[in-house]
């Protein structure tokens, strides 16, 4: 388990001191998947270094598995280390090092054996898809071959904790979807933690089993998947799960508003359980609206199916409009008329 | 041309560079050796080093300096107790080796700092992520990401050598700059004068030549 | 890390056979190394093997020779060599005193000791062991004059009394002092003999005021060895050989202006 | 206009030669904004600067407005690029200039008058909403934050090409829809012509009038973004297209067979022009069948709504289904039975 | 320590500081002008430069080498009839100048080189498409980028250049090593010795003191 308390990290630069972190708090349960999002800047990056202590915090623990990570000694600090993994931001590869040999650095570090580091080295390229370029350098490969040797690299040791920093910002979504794939994967056969930070929610639906929200150094809001999907209590979070529906939901009342000045735009939410049953057939039968489905987002959650259908009624009264909304709320969906 | 062939003294020559040779390649090993090391302890102990240790800092950057404020020619007469402990004669081109790296291991010792001050605080970061010894650091991050600036820095200091040995021509230690001054340029030969300095030319060359050849090899950015 | 032949030997002859004896001379390159040079062979046939050890710095020889590095050195005149000794205890001793090398005062502009302007500038070698000898030198010319009860032979530029003509002292290395001259800087030049005639002077007819090379004169270079070495056979040879008629006549040769004087 | 004829690009290493461009062409419109889209080393990059010419191409022209671009002396390829403005994949921002002078550099190469720079890059910052970190270092910045100097930067002197790498890619989806909706406002009002290099579908769907789909070096498949989407004919296309769909379709076909095991699930394909009708509601008016949305992704696009629906119908006959599946293709939905 | 200080001949210790802080101040300010010019020269006409010109680089190349190649004394010699062209004399501090700007010129234009190297390749391309100049790139990109190296470059030259003025003494330009050497060391006077030491190490740290203040200061990565 790994316990973030009350971090706060102050940066000190000649104009004024930039507040971070102000006072994050939260648990992370072995073999969770955790999902950290936030606007940019809002210190998520900062959070995670202060896990794996590359940058110490101003006040405030870490704790791993009952342990004060800031009272290890320095020989603990690099155990410790070994087997947290870490994908960072800008990828941070050594350039003097081949494809292979960046690989196999955390290899050479933890002392694996010469043979073993080999093998290994040759599955890990194989899987982010990096044969034949096994001999290149850093300078040799796109944006995405970058990202994918800091990602094998990172899971070269076999961590039991993974921290991701936008582990797949500069990957096509086919490689997103198969690295994606890889890491629930390995978290589910060894159990991994891995803490997440992504910009991509279609990460968090996939992948995470929990999320925080970060606004201006502080956790806003945290909870399960489907309860912040579900139930966002925050305003950032409201705007965040919006996003899965493709687009701020200002922009889309707007935009929806522009497009269809007659009839009535409904948005209607779904949250897991539910939209497993046929709701917007039934209540479609019970009335006799042109129901038209103009924008929607629904995914497979960990939870199942979940998101959004903005639909449009081109015609009909108040009262038939209320109608179809009280069916629809009836089942157990989240009806907003726009 | 042929004419000054003639009249160039080979054996002469040969001792020389022989001489020059000698004394600069043995000294720029040992100065590139122990300014490395002194680099590292300079680089790591500073403020936001692997080592911070500002007592150390501030001690190593203090002989440093001291040892670069002594003039040349005084380290040579300065070191002569213990160059006799060492090589066990006070003359000639083995008795210069110590000055000589006295000299020379201040100045890469710098040259190193700038060249690790160059690498990317981000893989530093990154092997600290991963767990690695300070010394794992140093040796598979530090110096092979600041290898082209180590290497170049190596061209500078053995050229600076080589000029050097022209002045240990004090202590009898010979070499081609000493050869250029004494016998060609006190005595008026100039043909001494211009063939060893063509020779110096060449050393300068070929050192600068494999130099650029191994910084465009592995400088792989 | 002995120096060689920087010129070829004018009587190269086959090596005796029998005993040799080695022998270490550490020596300032010109003249003192090239007469060394000459006297090689002749010293081989002796059974002495000579092996000359060029040095460029003055304070190393006596070191070397204390320390037994060499066997003898000859590169000093006396005063030197006695201000060494008694500064660093050093236990060594004037074997023989071999050769003198005038220092003569040459000059583009001035002719005579009279034409000495006001504030003319006299060059120097900047090697302070020289500054006694040239300072005397223009004391005797009757320049300057130096302090009452100081030491002719160790005085500096600060022991002057009076200096009428307010002569301005410059220092540059040895070596450089031909080629001061050559450029036409300041109005005297200090140069040792065996310098001035690589400037193509003739010592005896064109210095404004010449060192005389007389019996009195201190300056003459020696051959130094360790004390007790004095009478070793090998060290007596070397004397003999270097005080021989055959070296020289050499000396005279290859010095024809003056510029070094066989000591008597 | 900018044309891209036969451009091969090869790189040669020690171990061999690396073809990352082998022949693509494309045509660029005055004005239009085109995706370039594809796998991780596809050679988008690399294709992107050849157009600017900070790689020299191995064979084939680039020409701009008529002009054959590497004809250009070096003085008129500086002019040029001056209206060519960049987004670069990893920002390459000066670190010994402020945020502030990274953004005021192209505008002192292009020789603005001082007041004039300090009112531009006061506005750039506002815009991309970085005011209070003006003089801060880009060392200091978090990922999101730098990319947007560099989005400023790219913006500065009121380019008339803009080419974009990535641009978004550590932007968090707010942000990214703000930056989004900058850029579609830049061209038209300015009738920039914009290069976008993205990974994310949604910048596709909803910025590009054109997209260039890249795979292996060439230009696969080109047509505007409503034909790509339509009717994808290539096989990259198509994984592309449908990942729009939120995965891969094979993926969520293997998922959805999971996890409903019983009855069938159809996939409902609309493009533009048709889903602006009420066809689902009449068809499940005209059926019984228990229709339910189990995967749904439309979304507005420059075209009107768009996407994809995947309906689970939980009981019901062969004939039933086939029925339902005809009503819907009448109607113009492509419908696959899975 | 009173005492030694009593006998230390202050008029001779201060007229010696201020010849070798003219010597080393003016030919390091002029050393570092054009050994940047140089090394800007040589860095861009390099093969994957701006300026990309075999010719020039391979001449620039080889002028360097040959400087560094001639041995500091030889140099002083050599650079007479230009030095009585600039400063009227062959004498003194003023004329040490030319000799020791030759020195120290090549030297600082290779440090230059080796910073313009570690400047990451991403910023010039940048900068190249944006449409700056070439100027351009060397002046607000180059150079500012390459700034800590350049700085620290700066203060190895500059205690180089230290070292140097005590060799140029030969030409009677005085300075402290030149008294240390001279007066100090070969006169056996201690105090000369250990004052003129002192205050060239004290020279030698506000140098390198400056130098790394202001590394700390401009170094923003
Ligand atoms: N070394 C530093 N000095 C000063 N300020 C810093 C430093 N590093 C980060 N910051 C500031 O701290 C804040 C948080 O940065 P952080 O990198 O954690 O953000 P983030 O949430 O990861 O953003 P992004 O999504 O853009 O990567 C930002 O405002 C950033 O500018
Ligand atoms: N300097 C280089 N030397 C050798 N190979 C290179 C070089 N630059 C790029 N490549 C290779 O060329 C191919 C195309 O690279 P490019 O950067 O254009 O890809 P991309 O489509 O932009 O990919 P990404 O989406 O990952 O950024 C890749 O396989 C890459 O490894
Ligand atoms: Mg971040
Ligand atoms: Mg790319």
């Amino acid at each position: 388990m790994i316990q973030i308390q009350d971090i706060v990290k102050t940066f000190s630069t000649k104009g004024e001191d930039i507040h971070a972190v102000r006072g994050a708090n939260l648990e992370i349960q072995d073999g969770e998947i955790f999902g950290i999002i936030g606007y940019s800047g809002a210190g998520k990056s900062t959070l995670v270094r202060i896990i794996n202590q590359l940058e110490k915090q101003s006040s405030g623990k870490v704790i791993i598995d009952g342990e004060e990570i800031e009272k290890f000694s320095s020989s603990q600090l690099r155990k410790k280390r070994q087997k947290i993994g870490m994908i960072f931001q800008h990828f941070n590869l050594l350039w003097s090092r081949t494809v292979e040999k960046n690989i196999e650095f955390p290899l050479e570090i933890a002392g694996v054996s010469k043979e073993e580091r080999k093998e290994r080295v040759q599955k890990l390229i194989r899987l982010v898809g990096l044969e034949g370029r096994e001999n290149a350098y850093p300078s040799e490969l796109s944006g995405g071959q970058k990202q994918r040797v800091g990602i094998a690299r990172a899971l070269a040791n076999n961590p039991s904790i993974l921290l991701c920093d936008e582990a797949t910002s500069a990957l096509d979504p086919e490689t997103t979807d198969s690295i994606l794939e890889l890491l629930d994967r390995i978290n589910r056969e060894y159990n991994i933690t891995m803490i997440i930070i992504t910009h991509q929610m279609e990460v968090v639906q996939k992948l995470c089993h929990k999320v925080a929200v970060m606004s201006d150094g502080k956790v806003v809001e945290e909870g399960t998947v489907k309860d912040i999907f579900e139930h966002p209590q925050n305003e950032v979070t409201k705007r965040f799960v919006q996003t899965v529906e493709g687009k701020n939901i200002e922009v889309i009342k707007k935009e929806l508003k522009k497009l269809y000045p007659y009839g009535q735009v409904m948005r209607l939410g779904f949250t897991g359980d539910i939209s497993n049953k046929a709701i917007i057939a039934d209540v479609i039968r019970k009335t006799t609206l042109p129901v038209s489905i103009v924008n929607s987002n629904i995914t497979h959650s960990q939870i199942g199916p979940m998101g959004v259908i903005y639909a449009h009624v081109s015609d009909g009264s108040e009262a038939e409009y209320r109608e179809f909304s009280d069916l629809l709320e009836k089942e157990g969906v989240k009806v907003d008329i726009l | 041309m042929n004419q000054l062939l003639e009249q160039i003294n080979v054996d002469q020559m040969i001792i020389a560079l022989n001489e020059t040779l000698f004394m600069t390649f043995t000294s720029l090993a040992l100065s590139v050796v122990f300014g490395l090391i002194i680099g590292v302890l300079l680089f790591s102990t500073q403020s936001e080093g692997l080592y911070k240790n500002k007592i150390l800092n501030a001690g190593t950057d203090f002989i440093i300096n001291v040892l670069r404020a002594i003039p040349f020619i005084i380290i040579l007469i300065l070191v002569i107790p213990f160059t006799k402990m060492l090589v066990g004669t006070m003359l000639g081109a083995k008795a210069a080796i110590p000055s000589l790296v006295i000299a020379a291991t201040p100045f890469y010792a710098r040259l190193a700092v700038i060249a690790f001050t160059e690498v990317d605080k981000g893989t530093i970061e990154a092997s600290k992520a991963m767990g690695a010894s300070r010394f794992e650091i140093i040796t598979k991050v530090l110096i092979p990401e600041a290898l082209p600036a180590l290497v170049s820095g190596i061209c500078v200091t053995g050229i600076s050598l080589v000029g050097y040995t022209a002045m240990a021509g004090a202590i009898g230690a010979g070499g081609l700059g000493n050869l250029a001054y004494l016998y060609g340029f006190a005595r008026r030969d100039n043909v001494v004068l211009f063939s060893s300095t063509v020779l110096v030319i060449i050393i300068v060359f070929v050192i600068q030549g494999i130099g650029d050849y191994i910084v465009k090899r592995i400088d792989k950015r | 890390t002995s120096k060689p032949a920087p010129e070829a030997t004018p009587t190269s002859t086959e090596p005796t056979t029998g005993e040799t004896t080695k022998l270490k001379v550490s020596a300032t390159l010109d003249p003192h190394a090239k007469i060394l040079e000459f006297a090689k062979p002749i010293l081989a046939e002796k059974g002495i093997d000579l092996e000359i050890t060029v040095l460029d710095d003055y304070y190393i020889f006596n070191k070397a020779l204390n320390d037994g590095e060499v066997d003898a050195n000859y590169f000093q005149h006396v005063p030197f060599f006695e201000g060494e000794v008694e500064a660093n205890g050093y236990k060594i001793v004037n074997a023989a005193g071999i050769h003198i090398e005038p220092f003569g005062f040459y000059s583009k502009t001035v002719k005579s000791v009279d034409d000495i302007k006001d504030g003319a500038t006299v060059i120097i070698s900047n090697s302070v062991a020289d500054h006694g000898r040239i300072l005397s030198i223009l004391a005797k010319a009757g320049v300057i004059t130096l302090a009452d009860g100081v030491d002719a032979q160790n005085a500096t530029t600060k022991d002057i009394k009076e200096n009428p003509k307010n002569l301005v002292f410059q220092e540059v290395k040895p070596e450089l002092l031909t080629t001061v001259f050559e450029q036409g800087e300041g109005d005297l030049v200090a140069i040792n003999g065996n310098y001035a005639i690589q400037a193509g002077l003739n010592p005896t007819t064109d210095a404004v005021i010449l060192e005389q090379a007389d019996a009195t004169n201190p300056y003459v270079n020696i051959v130094a060895v360790q004390e007790g070495k004095e009478n070793d056979p090998a060290i007596k040879t070397l004397i003999e050989v270097l005080k021989s008629d055959e070296v020289k006549q050499f000396i005279l040769d290859t010095y024809s202006d003056g510029s070094v004087i066989p000591a008597e």
